[in-house]
């Protein structure tokens, strides 16, 4: 029994593709935090170091739910630039951008970010990078469902000065 | 001539709508002109939101950067895209 | 057929247990990345961030192996110390702290670390906190295979100063 | 009574061995004991390392500050602890 779960779950990995050097996706469905993970690791073997950040969408207050607006012509070109932008900077093996929009719940998985570098600091710096570009430079809208409707999400301040980092 | 204005984030709230589609037998269709129609048929909020520097504008995908001397042509897609809230 | 795979991911990786909020392994066997990633944000539903660090074996000039050894008495108590360190200082919701010892073949995975925690900066902090002690303050010592023969690593002086950063 | 001495990272190379047993007719051991017996049994690069500062001492799993005044007892596990390089 165990060799066979074994079996299943080697065959899984090997099968989801993941895009090299770049993967950027704008997902309109959950996706398996585990997998993607597991082939971006199997796809950028020769790497050093792969570090990875996953947002979710936190149960807060009276939070029902958040959905993701984006909008077509711009979003999904804007983190394909974004991505190699990160790629040149840090001098990266590789990225995964991963993006969901429209509605999610508590717990679910809001963004995906791995990147692989020979070096850890490289790796780091380009997901606090890609993060802070993603949070407040992306064609993305925000808004929460609570007890009382829908509210739009502003842009915090605290983004911007992460943004402003960078420059 | 017709283009039409796709309203993103809160701008869909403030239009009341997620677009609108504007026709017009007159030519082509300049900024005054978008912000004229956006006051007389959508509304005040939407047409001052417009000419809010800190929402932007994209015209078929590409954002501009000098909006009011832009001139839409026909089948144009404008997009007003307020600040963004993402990750 | 696809149906099927996806039964058989979903289960395996419900199967990987977690220890919560601190999971801390000293392997001498390889591991999959993406079930312990899978599983460790599984564990914590509600962060609203999780960073992983995975660092591999670099298949680096004529390095054919490489060795980790560790002292049975210290090493393994000491990394639990540290994750407790970590969890305390940055008011994590959980940190996954996992090295290999033994002998690795370039590729390899030789550390993974997580942590998830309510906000972003928080997540990367203690990782960055977690991998500067675990690169130079365990108890590990590390020695390469090359053509000639094994070498011990010594410690790097930018190891040192990374330390010294937390303090 | 005996006690045990285990050679860490490098210095197995330096021993020529991973660990060593010592046994002794006459009473404890004390510290200048356990460097003349290293330095008489297993080599004089050995002796001089577990003198080193750098080198750390661990006595059944616990680190030592002050190596000088340490007496071993019977079934002590003396560890010789080069510096780490891990990660």
């Amino acid at each position: 029994m165990a060799t066979r779960w074994r079996c299943c779950r080697r065959s899984a990995v090997a099968r989801l593709a993941i895009a090299e050097p770049l993967d950027v996706r704008l997902l309109d469905k959950g996706f398996s935090v585990g997998e993607a993970l597991a082939g971006f690791n199997a796809a950028h073997g020769a790497a050093g170091g792969v570090v990875s950040f996953l947002g979710k969408v936190r149960p807060d207050g009276d939070v029902k739910a958040l959905e993701l607006t984006h909008y077509e012509p711009l979003t999904l070109p804007g983190m394909q630039e974004l991505a190699e932008a990160a790629f040149a900077r840090f001098g990266l093996d590789g990225a995964l951008v991963w993006h969901r929009v429209g509605v999610m719940t508590p717990g679910e998985s809001i963004v995906l970010v791995a990147t692989a570098a020979r070096h850890r600091r490289d790796a780091f710096a380009a997901v606090d990078f890609l993060m802070d570009h993603l949070k407040s430079a992306s064609w993305l809208w925000k808004r929460e469902r609570r007890d009382d409707g829908w509210h739009w999400i502003e842009p915090r301040e605290d983004d911007r000065k992460d943004l402003a980092r960078w420059q | 001539m017709a283009v039409r204005v796709v309203y993103l984030g809160k701008l869909q709230d403030v239009a009341g709508r997620p677009e609108s589609e504007f026709s017009s037998s007159s030519g082509d269709l300049d900024w005054p002109d978008l912000v004229e129609v956006l006051r007389n048929h959508v509304n005040e909020d939407v047409a001052d939101a417009v000419c809010d520097p800190r929402n932007k504008i994209a015209v078929n995908g590409q954002i501009q950067s000098d909006r009011e001397s832009l001139v839409f042509k026909h089948g144009d897609e404008v997009a007003l895209l307020p600040p963004v809230s993402g990750g």
